[in-house]
């Protein structure tokens, strides 16, 4: 992409450009905005065959819903997932990097990636931040060694362990997990465990909510139950908010129409290729 | 004399706030002595209070603000013009706030600052007003009753009250024009224009008073200006309400909503 | 403290500043010229912190003039106005935080007439009319009145007079001497003074 | 002779040349011809196309014929390799400019920037000079509809018409011949590239596989509009072309076959 | 005040059938000054595709001309059309390069995909976590007023008409309660074959 | 890094200061309507605090006459102590009075004067009081040092910038060139309210598991409790 000479597009890795200005704002007395948050329950069993991940879809800035079906188990690789909790960009930009190192990974030797070398890459990228990248992640997946679940903290300190809970909603789902769960279950009763911890989360904290995702990792294949449980539905609306058209005032109207050349391959614009 | 009689049942400045007890008898004092309020568990309400929420994001305590008034005197009485919107912080709480108080038939009083402040203060000073007439069979004069008002305010002097008010009103002889403020001020004036969006009003108002306008003239400059600064002040807005006060009496020139004048100002301009 | 003024008319835009150049509580000089000819089509009023306000304007100004040595023709008042913008929001960013407010007017022949509101956070916008300072605050309402979209040059110049009278009628910062500058499809050209006393007429 | 000075770019030889420079101009000479033409109401690029195999996958959209901004087409002749990083360093140059002082950058700035670059090649050691020689059409706010060309030194010049690549001189005498003080249209131009790429080019006869066009002009809302003719498009040029030729091959030998009557009547 | 309501102004975007709208309000404000009405919040990419941003005048300017400098870069270079996903990604990395010292914006992306015409609405925080629900996205300093007003007035497969109104109605009732939003509002609705941009009636006060 | 102190999000997590605060926010929306004879006062039965839920079901409503109804949210344990006091105020008045019952305008009177009397230590709530007055309904709304203003529908507590605009929308026909006639009746009034719940409940975390609606007519109190979504 760069140019030989004179590279425009910034090197890769974080741009600290803006900071000396919003220090100033700051200073001046104005307030720094939020970012999104995943407050989050997030749950990683082993089982007989594998591990199961779990996790709720509420993503939240301040007291409001920002998003109601987000997707907080992210791919690292074919035989790896890993829940994110904490600021959602964060986690979403975190896993994405390291899935894209693990696959370096994988090419280079030519075999399936270890789960602690995940654990690995993720804990040492994290602690460099110094818990300034605010990922918290339960990282779960299997490989030759067998099942894996790590617990991963902003700060890059690691757990391993056979069941973790993460997030605003941990406490919650790990009172399910801790009356429940027993080594070596089936994949079905497994399932209905995680589903059952998310759902303590999302009931009683209100940091999560909305749906509950499964991602089941098994020796040899992998199934992604996005929105494996509608928890919560929207309510249905008793009356009926159409308006007569015309109902807004308008002062003026500007269209622009443009010819749709249907199946038209290079349809760059304003340039007419036939 | 009768003044003095009413102020001295007013408490010293220091025993203005009571004494904190958490029986429900001291939380609400006012009901039965309207010029006390409780004290807080805490000196200093302004910066203690502010503390309080300063630290926790989840307290949004934002009282109603904002606002733009004005009153000016000219050869047929005062005209007094006011907006309608409160705002709590960025949130318009309400655009239909009634900020001309009519503390009866001869005075008008405008609002700016806290709504609530205002409102109560207002309320006192009406209580008082009919007071004074029940007691010397005769109506309080502006100078008076801003005295009685001045007085009050200023025994809350830095305790957090915001307030900027507008008085009007004729004596049968002559009308005046008093501004007060929280701060303890207490001046008389021929123009005065309060709140957030004063700076602009005064803009329009300025360019256009002089001593010898008529009534039409009169109420069209403060409606004006007040539609002016509703336009470039975010925290006025809503209905321009204009009152005319003459030596015998005032009434309500007109209550129009922003957006009315707005499309008619703009179909002047466009001629 | 200072004030600047804008408007833009069918073919013209006018500035105006006031003359002090305040200093701690005093006036260290009361014919100090805020509007700064940069071209014979593009004028910058500036004001701010006094150091950088000179700094800056100066930055600008002979980049360009650098421009127009270099290429034989000037750039436009759209784009000279985004360069001051793109400098200034750059700056912003290193240790040197220009703390300056600008108003930038110029004239082409083919783009017409342009006045664009920069303030020290470069937050920029193409207007009919503006101000900076504290001054600039009483003014809004005034344009809104007055201004009308073929405004003539001379109304342009009365409106003026409206808001220095405001202005030294309620702001507490005396600023008795408002400099009046024009430019158009003739070039740049200063208009008489405003002053207290030929208010007063 | 040469040998001792042309081994670097950066070494005069004894005659005051730059022999690297000289042999990537004699490169262009050899590449696929480009021409372009400065009508009154738009420009015209066309270039000749010589990888024409049918193997190769057409979805790129023009080979030779690179768009740079709204408002600039540049055509190259000469290495393509070394044409794709100046196309992408002039697409940068332009963008740029456009961050910088949010307007186009206009067409003079635009190739006297990339010059500058072409100029650093010709005299830093190590470098070799890039074996590229480009046609710029363009519009500005400032001059209108412009063409230019830039060669490997890094020297640039306006032109009404001009021709880089195989048989660039004798493109060059033949638009000398046809061109006059009065501007022509932007029709007439592209009749007129077709009749000079069908002199110039090595070829017996013209298809529009071979030829790449394209014309840059303005709408009337102050757009700019490049379009890449197509290949019915450029057939149509080339019939009408041929089509006149003929009857003009016609017309000689009417009259040839006149004279040759009046000679034997003669005789 | 928080440095996102320094200039005030919000954004909403919506799905619709077989179209999107999005509509910004036209105040730019220096905290409760109005300086001018007819500041747009919204831009445009390419031909089917919006880009809404709210926050920081100096930063929606900065963002947005830095977007256009990589988006034109993109589509030159690869000769199409950019899809809005991949507009949306570039978004949304470009802000988490600014992790530490985020630009103070918040970006509404609405757009058809201009091989399929599918609709797309995306919406991200200041460091771009983006978010591509299935009915409608705010920004801006009535965030809270928007939600109530989609959540109660979107319906599934609007026709252009309907969603036009029902976008106006959201945004204008949304910023008469916000005293820093409103003073005019633009809206537009995108289409396969055409793009309309009305301006509203609103109130200026 | 300069400024990364400052942003709450890049402080270092788990570093929590710990101080008292009398003030809790616990939550809780409410919106009332006034028809013609009648209103229609709503709020969500959530009491939460932080990201925990005390309780699903739990009533902000306090019926203080027969035409009375005060919905009070925000810091719960002032909402507790100001309505209890109110109601033993409300009750003084009829005993001193005959059994009279106080009505509508003296109580919206005297919650404003109670409310103001703690300016310097304001309560913290939300306060919508409606009823009906000589037939009629009315709602009164009250900023947290007692302003009281009388509307015909007015949202509050933790989503009321969600439900407000939409009440603006749909009762007070706001920005509509055309306004359609639908009469305001008791069916419309709480079928609007359960819809603006509805809507709350998806975007606001504190509002949800039930919304508990009084509607007030002459024939006195009648409630109704509608559920929400739980998370």
């Amino acid at each position: 992409m760069n140019s030989v000479l004179a590279p425009e597009i910034e090197q890769h890795g974080f741009n600290f450009s803006n900071c000396r200005r919003n220090e100033k704002l700051i200073h001046d007395g104005f307030k720094p905005p939020k970012a999104t948050k995943t407050g989050t329950t997030i749950v990683g069993i082993i089982y007989k065959h594998g591990v199961i991940l779990g996790a709720d879809t509420r993503a939240t800035s301040g007291n409001i819903v920002s998003d109601k079906n987000c997707e907080k188990i992210h791919f690292l690789a074919k035989n790896m997932y890993c829940c994110g909790a904490g600021t959602a960009a964060d986690t979403e930009m975190t896993t994405k990097m390291i899935a894209s190192q693990l696959e370096l990974h994988r090419l280079n030797t030519n075999r399936v990636v270890p789960v602690p070398c995940a654990s690995t890459l993720l804990k040492q990228y994290l602690f460099r931040y110094q818990g300034h990248v605010s990922a918290a992640l339960v990282l779960g997946g299997v490989d030759n060694q067998g099942p894996h679940i790590y617990c991963i903290y902003p700060h890059g300190s690691t757990d391993k362990l056979p069941y973790a809970t993460m997030g605003s909603g941990s406490l919650a789902a790990m009172s399910v997990f801790e009356s429940r769960w027993k080594p070596d279950m089936e994949e079905e009763e497994g399932k209905k465990l995680v589903r059952d911890a998310i759902a303590a989360g999302i009931f009683n904290d209100l940091g999560s909510g909305s749906n509950v995702d499964l991602c089941i990792i098994r020796k040899d294949s992998t199934q992604y139950l996005r929105n494996y449980e509608l928890a919560n539905e929207k309510g249905v609306r008793n009356l009926d908010y159409t308006y007569k058209r015309g109902t807004t005032g308008v002062l003026s109207v500007k269209k622009i129409a443009f010819d749709v050349v249907e199946e038209s391959t290079s349809g760059i614009e304003k340039m007419d290729t036939n | 004399m009768a003044l003095n009689d009413i102020l001295k049942h007013m408490p010293s400045v220091g025993d203005m706030l009571s004494d904190y007890k958490s029986t429900e008898e001291m939380d609400f004092i006012n009901l039965s002595q309207n010029k006390v309020l409780s004290a807080p568990p805490y000196s200093n309400p302004v910066e203690n209070l502010a503390k309080l929420h300063e630290n926790n994001d989840n307290i949004k305590i934002n009282f109603d603000h904002g606002t733009t008034t004005l009153g000016f005197i000219y050869q047929g009485g005062v005209v007094l013009a006011v907006d309608s919107r409160a705002t709590g912080g960025q949130y318009i709480g309400s655009q239909s706030v009634r900020k001309v108080v009519e503390i009866n038939d001869l005075l008008l009083g405008t609002l700016a600052g806290g709504a609530a402040d205002c409102t109560y203060w207002y309320r006192v000073l009406t209580s008082e007003c009919r007071l004074y007439e029940l007691r010397n069979k005769k109506k309080i004069s502006l100078a008076a009753a801003t005295k009685i008002m001045n007085n009050i305010i200023y025994s809350y002097k830095n305790s957090g009250l915001s307030m900027g008010m507008i008085l009007a009103g004729g004596d049968m002889n002559q009308v005046s024009l008093y501004y007060l403020d929280s701060d303890g001020t207490r001046t008389m004036g021929k123009v005065f224009s309060v709140g957030s969006g004063s700076i602009f009003a005064y803009g329009v108002l300025d360019s256009g008073y002089k001593w010898e306008l008529t009534d039409e003239q009169a109420y069209e400059l403060g409606r004006r200006s007040i539609y002016h600064a509703t336009h470039r002040d975010a925290y006025s807005g809503g209905t321009v309400r204009v009152y005319h006060v003459k030596k015998d009496g005032w009434n309500l020139i007109s209550e129009e909503d922003c957006l009315d004048l707005h499309r008619r100002y703009e179909a002047e301009k466009k001629k | 403290m200072e004030t600047i003024i804008g408007i833009k008319g069918k073919d013209f835009v006018m500035l105006a500043a006031d003359s002090t150049h305040p200093h701690s509580i005093m006036v260290l000089k009361d014919d100090e010229n805020k509007i700064h000819k940069i071209s014979d089509s593009l004028l910058i009023a500036a004001t701010g912190d006094q150091g950088d306000t000179v700094q800056f304007v100066e930055y600008i100004s002979k980049n360009i003039l650098l421009y127009k040595m270099r290429n034989g023709y000037e750039l436009g008042p759209k784009a000279a106005a985004y360069f001051t913008r793109k400098n200034l929001a750059d700056y912003l960013r290193t240790r040197y935080a220009y703390q300056v407010w600008l108003l930038v007017a110029g004239y082409d022949k083919k783009e017409g007439p342009q006045l664009t509101f920069i303030d020290y956070l470069a937050n920029t916008l193409s207007v009919n009319h503006g101000a900076h300072g504290y001054g600039g605050m009483f003014c809004g309402s005034i344009f809104d009145q007055y201004h009308y979209e073929n405004i003539t040059q001379d109304e342009a110049y009365e409106v003026m007079r409206k808001c220095a009278r405001e202005i030294q009628k309620r702001l507490i910062i005396s600023q008795q001497k408002f400099h009046v500058t024009v430019v158009d499809a003739n070039g740049v050209r200063r208009l008489d003074d405003i002053t207290a006393e030929n208010l007063k007429n | 002779m040469a040998r001792r000075y042309d081994s670097r770019t950066t070494i005069f030889s004894p005659e005051g040349r730059l022999y690297q420079v000289e042999y990537a101009m004699e490169a262009i000479s050899h590449a696929g011809t480009c021409l372009g033409i400065l009508a009154k109401d738009g420009i015209l690029l066309a270039a000749e196309r010589r990888n024409i195999n049918k193997l190769l996958d057409n979805s790129i959209f023009a080979e030779k014929i690179y768009r740079l901004n709204e408002d600039m087409v540049c055509s190259v002749a000469g290495i393509t390799s070394d044409a794709n990083v100046l196309t992408n360093e002039l697409r940068l140059i332009a963008q740029r400019y456009q961050l910088q002082y949010d307007e186009p950058i206009p067409v003079e700035q635009l190739v006297s920037s990339l010059c500058d670059l072409k100029q650093a090649y010709t005299q830093y050691g190590g470098k070799r000079p890039f074996g590229v020689s480009i046609l710029y059409m363009g519009w500005d706010k400032h001059y209108g509809y412009q063409l230019y060309q830039s060669d490997p030194s890094g020297n640039y010049s306006g032109w009404k018409a001009t021709c880089i690549g195989n048989n660039a001189a004798a493109a060059i005498s033949v638009l000398k011949q046809e061109l006059n003080e009065t501007p022509i249209s932007l029709a007439e131009a592209e009749d007129m590239a077709i009749k000079v790429l069908s002199k110039t080019l090595d070829m017996t006869k013209l298809t529009s596989e071979k030829i790449e066009m394209s014309t840059l002009t303005r709408t009337e809302e102050g757009e700019t509009k490049i379009k890449i003719l197509s290949n019915p498009e450029v057939d149509k040029l080339i019939a009408n072309y041929e089509k006149i030729q003929a009857e003009e091959e016609a017309a000689k030998k009417e009259k040839l076959a006149q004279q040759q009557a009046q000679q034997q009547q003669k005789s | 005040m928080s440095i996102m309501a320094y200039n005030g102004g919000c954004v909403v975007a919506m799905k619709g059938k077989e179209c999107v709208a999005i509509a910004t309000d036209l105040r730019f404000g220096l905290q409760a000054q109005t300086i001018d009405t007819n500041f747009e919040k919204v831009f445009p990419v390419n031909k089917h595709m919006y880009l809404g941003l709210a926050g920081l005048q100096t930063d929606i300017i900065t963002v947005y001309k830095r977007l256009m400098f990589r988006k034109n870069l993109y589509e030159i270079r690869e000769n199409r059309v950019m899809q809005p996903e991949r507009f949306a990604a570039m978004l949304s990395s470009f802000l988490y390069e600014h992790r530490f010292g985020p630009y103070f914006i918040e970006p509404v992306i609405a757009g058809l995909d201009p091989k399929t015409f599918k609709p797309f609405i995306c919406n991200m925080d200041l460091i771009g976590c983006a978010n591509m629900p299935d009915d409608f996205v705010v920004a801006g300093t009535c965030e809270e007023q928007l939600f109530g007003m989609c959540e109660t007035l979107w319906r599934e497969n609007m026709e252009p008409d309907d969603l036009f109104e029902t976008i106006s109605q959201a945004m204008l009732n949304a910023f008469d309660r916000d005293a820093i939003s409103g003073w005019g509002a633009k809206v537009y609705i995108i289409e396969k074959d055409k793009v309309t941009i009305r301006k509203l009636k609103t109130r200026m006060d | 890094m300069l400024g990364i102190n400052q942003f709450p999000e890049y402080q270092v997590p788990g570093a929590v200061q710990h101080q008292f605060n009398p003030y809790e926010n616990n939550g809780g929306s409410i919106v009332a309507i006034a028809g013609d004879n009648f209103a229609v006062i709503g709020a969500d039965t959530r009491l939460s605090a932080g990201y925990n839920i005390f309780t699903r079901n739990h009533s902000k409503l306090f019926q203080l006459t027969s035409s009375a109804v005060l919905a009070s949210c925000g810091n719960w344990c002032d909402s507790d102590t100001l309505t209890s006091i109110l109601q033993t105020r409300v009750r003084q008045y009829s005993d001193t009075h005959e059994n009279k019952e106080i009505s509508l305008n003296a109580i919206a009177q005297l919650l404003s004067t109670m409310m103001y009397g703690r300016r310097f230590f304001p309560y913290y709530v939300s306060n919508i009081l409606a009823g009906i007055y000589e037939g009629k309904g009315y709602v009164y709304s009250y900023d947290p040092i007692g302003h009281c203003e009388r509307h015909t529908y007015r949202a509050g507590g933790s989503s009321s910038a969600l439900l407000q605009p939409i009440l603006d929308n749909q009762i007070g026909l706001k920005n509509m060139e055309e306004k359609p006639t639908i009469p305001l009746t008791v069916d419309r009034a709480v079928k609007l309210v359960t819809d603006t719940f509805i809507s709350a409940a998806e975007r606001d975390i504190y509002t949800g598991d039930g919304v508990k609606i009084s509607i007030i007519t002459e024939n006195g109190v009648e409630e109704r409790q509608i559920p929400l979504r739980k998370d």
